[in-house]
């Protein structure tokens, strides 16, 4: 269950030609080899049911030819074919084939001359047992831990045999302790008992859930009563370490969610905290900043070689940014001007904005959702212990709205403009008369606020929809946010986003997903009664008029 | 909701005091954000003592008048009305049904309403919702507008919105609103900004008209004023606020002989 | 100085029977006429489906009013209306459940179809008393009256104000609306409450039945239009006006802010919880979106597409705006938000006061009668 | 003023009323309703519906329309609002007088119609897979029904090729289409053996996108040791970052197989499925699956759309059979009138585009071909089972104790869609 197996394969591919370096040599045909010839077994592959297929690639796992690795990662992508005349053939048709048995490139074959060997989950999972025990050499650690991790989900046949020779001349700790506990898990189903009682103490320090899970099946079928007793031992030790671990990941989630929270209302923070306008149309700029990435992605997959492809959010994030910001000059010159000093009005007009940038996006892009891929490196992540995996994605957007926050107090707190929005903010008319372009400020101000909501489109858009509605999904959670960390403070907004996104995901495992948030929103509503200007507010003389 | 009865409270410190007192500040202390705007300000006003409050911008005059109408709390002190009458745990409206009346520095009337319905608003009146809902304007209280109005000089002018009047129209209209609600106390916080010299002497005339008017009882006020012209026409006992605390008290000429006051308004 | 006092309790209300009189006529004697008398095919013949419709547009009036007098008259936005307007349909909704009896697709005469399937036993106590229609109209009144009390004596007592306010009331209505959802709540869950047969007997699917609701619904607007009037006509009214425009100045002069918004935030979440109730029989469907936030900010979008702080505005603002959506939805699917958003740009730019505002405009200026006028907007600047 | 308020009062409702009761009918012209969203947080999955019946209409009239009569969309917004589609349905068949309505998705919103079209005998065709419970005289349902969606999917993942799965999590949004699938499918589970240990049963809200918590969770339950499989009945919207966070964590297919029924090709094209590999989905249609009606359509589609990355979907080939139907009814009956087309569509056949035919029953439902896809790098589905026959939809689930006898048959003598006995049972 780890990584996804793209990037497995790829890395399963460099180091093949070392493998074939070091294979034995063809094997020829003679009397005294019964064994199925390579040949042989891999035109079974194109066997008539998913059984015969199954068989196929075992055998292929018993015969050890390193030749079958890189037909059978074809195979897990759908990507062998059967070509008439050319036997099985492997590979992207529009980059080049090659023909399984020989690895030789085949010419003149069209995507309509093939036809795909069809693969399900259960081939899937036998290829994958057998890939494992077929790259148990790879020179990489990396690769080698994926194989003996697939060795123990898998148990392949011969695979106890497979790990004890990769221990006896392994040297890399975190490969031996992944194979040790692998082969422990093999053990607990050993006749021999000293062979289980070994097991059990190897298992008693993991903090694998799936370890526990064994450990608990084997609990219930083990006869012998010291045994039996040893593994609840052994599940109780790991079930302390996973709950200790479970906290942790807990407050990982709700630091994440949090973060999602402060991306979708730090834009809000300028617009409606430090402006006062009570911007509707918050979310659809997000949803501006989360289209452009759309297109931005589409431009570098249409004009740029692949090689560029994940580098599109570099261009992304100044892309929203400048179109986000735009779109908010345009609004506050415009239309938002005319509203100052009446707040509950922009609410009217900037309602009647979204719909229309809504309806906008939806006759330009269509109604369903776009897609957005991560970057392969926001994709996947790495696991901790306990079943706890850290998602790069999430990480990188904890990382990137820190920064973010951090870079706009920046540039409040020290660059001229940000002098300027200030004064503008506080005494307009002082501001005015001491030269300072109020409405210049204005209109930057608003594109600024906006512009930081496109870019968190783009972050977001990394981890949901892409579709019309996007912007509706965070504009009451936005509004909340902001009004519980106290408007015209940053700070506060920071404190709001993490304590809500912290509260609901301790609450969330409890209550449930929905009664959480509902929870949060009660919390939130009394919260108000005690501080009605929020976590940071300032107290002050002249608070009403 | 309308007064019916007061809290009964413990005896603070300062009641014995207080007694006798209309107004009684002891000690009050508020602070914002670190910043101290009443320092230990302690004060007392007699039953129909016309006073008048001088002192320097942040002085904390308008603090001063926040506290005792409710709008801040202090952090410690005692305020206290009528000789025993703890405010500081009131609200406003509680307050202002108590008999103290407040006129704000910036002209405050309601904009929307019409001059009449402005002095409607303030007249001494039942003011729980039951009551409100069911009013309905005597011709006594008709009569005592209408005075009120003559009093202020918008007779003419009593079926215009309020937003229409000038400036100095609505500073009287705020202090016709004050009159009608027959308050035992009043604060009026610089009534004279911005006002042409006729206006302030006809002003001034009005003031010392109602100190002097005893017909619904003694009467208290107390004037925050810059203007030191128009301090010295009201002839009253002033006191100086300097940084959140009294400095000086008396009468005008003494107080402006005071080596102290001097420093505070002409500078170190 | 009687004129004085002439002046002064003379509510407002007396000053507009004669169009009041003419609407109230069309609604209740020309629609219904125009249904029944001339024959189908006629030109005069008002189709069947326009009643219903009309109905609804009623009741969404009736739900501007009530909108109009917390927002317009005492200045508090609350987004909360919906909300209010959703309890009092799902009061309602509970009781046209309950009569559907045995004739439900489980046929189940103790329990509605979805507790049926949600495997329930037994009547939740909730719903103990909706089986008679005058329990569940008096809740459709009192759950949204008793829930603006409360919250709004924690929120006021707060002195939670403007922006504040409006985003807590939406809080409430974004809770709800989730609350609503789950079906472990006991009211149907997404679906909501539906599949009704009759009410008080009379068959919901027969034009007799909805020509009765919808005069039911004209009755009930007008006589709420009247109870407004009156409302704001009285001192507590210029109270309330006051309060809006200046609040802290009204608090001293001894009335109490608190209880002058609790009372028109009360007496404007029961009207909607009427309007709710009025609503769900003749939409035949009740169900959680209607707590959506997205629906409480268009109520507000009607008032003041209307005119703020005028009432007949709010009614006109609900008719004209539904009546435009229900044009524009059949006429320009695919573009229709593009008319709605701009429309609601162009009243907050060019029509501060709404339609009642450019009907007295334009009066004004046929009359050259210009009287400078505030455009100004009822709540306070916000800090 | 008193006069002029009255004039603005009564001209504002009688422009009001004019307003609504404009109504035109070209008697040349037969007229065909949609009745999809096209904005709000539906209109993602129902435009393109919309487009579909369009491109069906159009076709319709290059070939000379439909008794020799122009067929003429009329398009409405119900904009995902739920009163607002029986309103705009009201408004479909009593003004302009249409001879059926394509449209609805989701449940409630035809449970919303539902009184609408029984009231004015109005024809609505459903084309979305729903949870049952319901036969209407006036609608015709050509979705899947549990029994050909839900059951098929999970006999799969329990047989040999599915992995043999021996523990389900049922993730689900909270509303009644996942409620009732996971209802018959746990009765489904007890009689296959399953208990209750065995199923862990969870629901989210609409539009739900922090799933952290609920995917750990999956994790967890399937750390049991016993093969598990996650049965989804996730709803649109938060199908995107459910299936970007189980990437994200590492679950595999091979691992833990997640078989969704609401997830098509169109919802996999806002995906990057490059991680999803192996995933699954039950549907009585599959864009990938080569036949020559199949590629027809797809290339009439790109067509149509002037868009030839625009995918085809379950509900498209629904709306497909539904439109097909009902020109053939109505041809049959030679009229639109709503009761001769209905007595017309039962038994009526159209081959369906993944081969086969599909046949209306008299329960109002079809009989299809049942098929599971696992997801492929290009968002498409690679049929790794279909059913040998089709499966004939059942309106009432066998596996819900209520539904217990009940028969849903409009002919006679049966004419009812919720009965435990024929209401001409006299006549027998």
């Amino acid at each position: 269950m780890r990584i996804l197996h793209i990037p497995l394969i790829l890395a399963l591919l460099a180091p093949l030609p070392v493998l074939a370096g070091n294979a034995p040599p063809p094997a020829a045909p003679g009397p005294s080899q019964p064994a199925p010839s390579f040949t042989d077994v891999l035109a079974g592959l194109d066997g008539d049911s998913y059984d015969d297929r199954i068989s196929a690639v075992e055998a292929l796992g018993r015969l050890g030819d390193p030749r079958a690795l890189p037909v059978l990662s074809a195979m897990l992508d759908g990507h062998l074919y059967e070509a008439p005349g050319h036997g099985l053939v492997y590979g992207d048709p529009d980059a080049g084939l090659r023909s399984a048995a020989t690895g030789e490139a085949v010419a003149g074959l069209t995507a309509d001359d093939l036809s795909e060997i069809p693969v399900n989950n259960r081939v899937r999972g036998v290829i994958l047992g057998v890939i494992g025990g077929l790259s148990l050499k790879s020179p990489e650690a990396g690769v080698r831990i994926k194989a003996v991790e697939a060795l123990a989900e898998r148990q392949p046949d011969g695979a106890a045999a497979a790990l004890k020779g990769l221990l006896s001349e392994e040297t890399d700790a975190r490969v031996r302790a992944a194979a040790a506990t692998a082969l422990a898990l093999l053990n607990l189903g050993s006749p021999e008992r000293h062979l289980r009682q070994e097991a059990i103490a190897v298992l008693a320090t993991s903090s694998d859930p799936m370890v526990e899970g064994r450990l608990r099946q084997y609990r219930d079928t083990e006869k012998d009563p010291d045994l039996s007793k040893a593994a609840a031992g052994a599940i109780h030790d790991i079930s302390v370490r996973l709950s200790l671990i479970d906290v942790g990941a807990n407050l990982f989630q709700g630091l994440s969610q949090g973060s999602v929270l402060l991306l979708g209302a730090i834009g809000l923070a300028i617009t409606f905290g430090v402006m006062g306008v009570i911007n509707m149309a918050h979310g659809e700029m997000i949803m501006l900043g989360a289209y452009t990435t759309y297109v931005v992605q589409e431009a570098f997959r249409a004009f740029l070689p692949s090689s560029f492809a994940d580098a599109y959010l570099v261009v992304a994030l100044p892309a929203a940014f400048l179109v986000a910001g735009a779109v908010g000059v345009l609004l506050e010159r415009t239309l938002i001007r005319h509203l100052y000093g009446r707040p509950l009005e922009t609410l009217l007009s900037t309602w009647g904005i979204s719909l229309i940038l809504q309806q906008a996006v939806r006759s330009v892009f269509g109604a369903p959702n776009k897609e957005v891929g991560n970057p392969s490196w926001l994709s996947g992540g790495v696991d901790l212990a306990g079943g706890f995996t850290l998602t790069w994605n999430r990480l990188a957007i904890i990382l990137f709205c820190l920064g973010l926050l951090a870079a706009l107090a920046a540039l409040l707190r020290y660059s001229r403009f940000g002098l300027h929005m200030r004064a503008v903010s506080q005494n307009r008319p002082m501001a005015s008369a001491m030269g300072i372009a109020a409405g210049r400020v204005d209109a930057l101000t608003f594109g600024l606020g906006s512009g930081i909501a496109g870019i968190a489109g783009v972050a977001l858009s990394q981890i949901g929809n892409v579709s019309p509605n996007l912007g509706q999904g965070y504009i009451v959670d936005s509004f909340m946010v902001v009004v519980f960390g106290g408007v015209g403070s940053l700070w506060g907004t920071l404190a709001g986003a993490l304590s809500l996104g912290i509260l609901n995901k301790l609450l969330e495992p409890y209550a449930g997903a929905m009664l959480g948030k509902i929870l949060v929103l009660v919390l939130i509503i009394l919260f108000i009664q005690k501080r009605p200007r929020g976590l940071f507010a300032f107290k002050g003389r002249s608070v009403e008029g | 909701m309308p007064d019916g009865t007061l809290p009964v409270d413990e005896p603070s410190g300062g009641r014995q005091a207080a007694a006798g007192s209309i107004l009684y500040l002891d000690d009050v202390h508020v602070s914002f954000d670190g910043f101290r705007a009443l320092n230990g300000l302690s004060l007392v006003i007699a039953p129909g003592e016309l006073r008048t409050v001088i002192g320097p911008n942040g002085a904390g005059k308008t603090t001063m008048m926040d506290v005792i109408t409710g709008k801040t709390r202090p952090d410690r002190g005692d305020v206290l009305f009528d000789g025993g009458i703890d405010l500081t745990r009131l609200s406003e409206n509680r307050i202002a049904n108590l008999g103290i009346g407040r006129k704000f520095q910036k002209p405050t009337v309601f904009e929307r309403l019409t001059v009449l319905e402005n002095l409607e608003l303030a007249l001494r009146a039942p003011r729980g919702l039951w009551a409100t809902l069911r009013f309905v304007l005597t011709s006594e209280s008709a009569d005592r507008i209408a005075h009120v109005l003559g009093q202020i000089g918008l007779s003419p002018k009593a079926r215009l919105m309020a937003g229409q009047l000038s400036h100095g129209e609505k500073q009287w209209l705020e202090i016709g609103m004050l009159l009608v609600q027959d308050q035992r106390l009043l604060l009026l916080d610089e009534p004279v900004a911005g006002l042409t010299d006729a206006e302030t002497a006809a002003t001034a005339e009005l003031i010392l008209d109602l100190a002097r008017d005893r017909s619904f009882g003694p009467r208290s006020l107390m004037v925050v004023e810059h203007d030191m012209d128009f301090v010295r026409s009201l002839g009253a006992k002033v006191t100086v606020l300097h940084e959140g605390r009294v400095l000086a008290e008396g009468g005008l000429d003494r107080i402006q002989a005071d080596p102290r006051v001097v420093e505070v308004y002409l500078g170190r | 100085m009687t004129a004085i006092a002439n002046s002064l309790s003379a509510a407002p209300a007396r000053r507009f029977p004669a169009g009041f009189l003419i609407s109230a006529a069309i609604l209740l004697l020309v629609v219904p006429a125009l249904n029944l008398i001339p024959p189908e095919g006629s030109p005069l013949h008002l189709p069947n489906y326009v009643v219903p419709l009309l109905g609804k547009y009623l009741c969404y009036a009736l739900l501007a009013l009530a909108m109009d007098l917390i927002w317009g008259y005492a200045g508090v936005l609350s987004l909360g209306q919906g909300a209010f307007f959703a309890l009092g349909g799902y009061a309602m909704g509970m009781y046209l459940m309950r009569e559907i009896g045995d004739r439900g697709v489980y046929g189940n005469p103790q329990l509605p179809d979805f507790m049926v399937f949600l495997a329930w036993k037994e009547l939740p106590w909730y719903w103990t008393g909706f089986d008679h229609f005058a329990v569940a109209l008096a809740m459709a009144v009192l759950v949204p009256a008793a829930l603006a009390l409360g919250f709004g004596w924690l929120a006021f007592r707060s002195r939670i104000t403007g922006v504040y306010l409006s985003i807590i009331t939406q809080a409430l209505t974004y809770a709800l609306m989730l609350a609503f959802f789950r079906n472990e709540m006991g009211f149907g869950g997404n679906n909501g409450l539906t599949d009704f047969k009759d009410l008080l007997g009379f068959d919901l699917s027969r034009q007799g039945t909805r020509i009765g609701l919808y005069l039911a619904s004209a009755v009930t607007l007008g006589g709420a239009l009247l109870l407004c009037r009156h409302v704001v006509g009285t001192k507590q009214g210029r109270v309330m006006m006051a309060m809006r425009d200046a609040e802290s100045r009204v608090r001293f002069l001894g009335y109490s802010v608190t209880a002058t918004k609790l009372f028109a935030f009360t007496l404007s979440a029961a009207l909607a919880g009427l309007a709710g109730a009025l609503y769900v029989p003749q939409v035949g469907i009740i169900n959680p979106s209607e707590f959506s936030p997205a629906n409480s900010i268009e109520i507000a979008v009607w008032v003041a597409v209307g005119g703020r702080g005028t009432l007949s505005g709010a009614v006109l603002g609900a008719l004209a705006v539904n009546a435009l959506k229900t044009w524009l939805t059949g006429a320009f699917p695919d573009a229709w938000l593009f008319f709605l958003g701009a429309l609601f740009i162009a009243v907050t730019l060019v029509l501060p006061d709404g339609l009642v505002g450019l009907a007295a405009r334009l009066r004004q200026k046929t009359s050259f009668r210009s009287r400078p006028r505030d455009s100004g907007t009822p709540e306070k600047k916000h800090a | 003023m008193k006069l002029y308020r009255a004039a603005a009062g009564a001209g504002a409702i009688i422009a009001l009323l004019a307003g609504l009761r404009t109504a035109s009918a070209a008697e040349d012209t037969i007229k065909v309703g949609v009745l999809h969203s096209l904005s709000g947080t539906m209109a993602i999955s129902e435009t393109t519906l919309k487009d579909t019946v369009l491109m069906m209409v159009d076709d319709l009239n290059k070939k000379g329309g439909l008794l020799g009569k122009k067929v003429e969309a009329v398009v409405v917004d119900p904009a995902s609002n739920w009163p607002l589609f029986a309103e705009k349905a009201r408004e479909l068949l009593e003004k302009d007088k249409v001879a059926v309505v394509f449209g609805c998705w989701t449940s409630v919103s035809r449970k919303s119609v539902l009184p609408v079209f029984e009231q004015d005998n109005g024809l609505l065709f459903y084309p979305v897979q729903y949870e049952g419970e319901e036969s209407s005289n006036n609608v015709f349902y050509t979705g899947a029904a549990p029994n050909q969606q839900a059951i098929p999917a999970v006999d799969y993942l329990m047989g040999k090729d599915g992995g043999e799965a021996k523990r389900f999590v049922l993730e689900g949004t909270d509303y009644v289409y996942p409620r009732t699938t996971n209802k018959i499918l746990r009765a489904f589970l007890h009689s296959k053996g399953i208990a209750d240990g065995d199923i862990l049963e969870n629901y989210t809200p609409f539009g739900f996108s922090d799933w952290q918590t609920e995917v750990a969770k999956i994790k967890q339950f399937a750390s049991a040791g016993k093969k598990t499989a996650v049965i989804s009945t996730i709803n649109g919207d938060a199908n995107v970052p459910f299936y970007k966070e189980l990437a994200n964590q590492g679950i595999k297919a091979s691992d833990i197989p997640v078989v969704a029924f609401s997830v098509g090709e169109e919802e996999l094209a806002g995906i990057d499925t490059r991680s999803l590999v192996g995933h699954l989905a039950a549907w009585n249609y599959f864009e990938s699956v080569k036949t020559p009606e199949n590629q027809a359509f797809i290339k009439q589609w790109h067509a149509y759309v002037q868009n030839d990355k625009r995918t085809t979907n379950d509900p498209m080939e629904a709306t497909y059979i539904g439109f097909k139907m009902w020109t053939q009814a109505v041809l049959q009956a030679g009229t639109t009138d709503v009761n001769a087309v209905r007595q017309a569509l039962y038994g009526q056949r159209v081959r369906n585009l993944t081969g086969g035919e599909a046949v209306m029953n008299s329960n109002h439902h079809l009989s299809k071909p049942v098929m599971i896809g696992e997801i492929r790098p290009d968002g498409q589905f690679n049929v790794v089972f279909k059913t040998k026959d089709v499966i004939k939809a059942d309106a009432w689930s066998p596996f819900i104790a209520e539904d217990k006898g009940k028969v849903a048959d409009w002919p006679f003598p049966w004419a009812c869609g919720n009965c435990t006995e024929p209401r001409f049972k006299a006549y027998q």
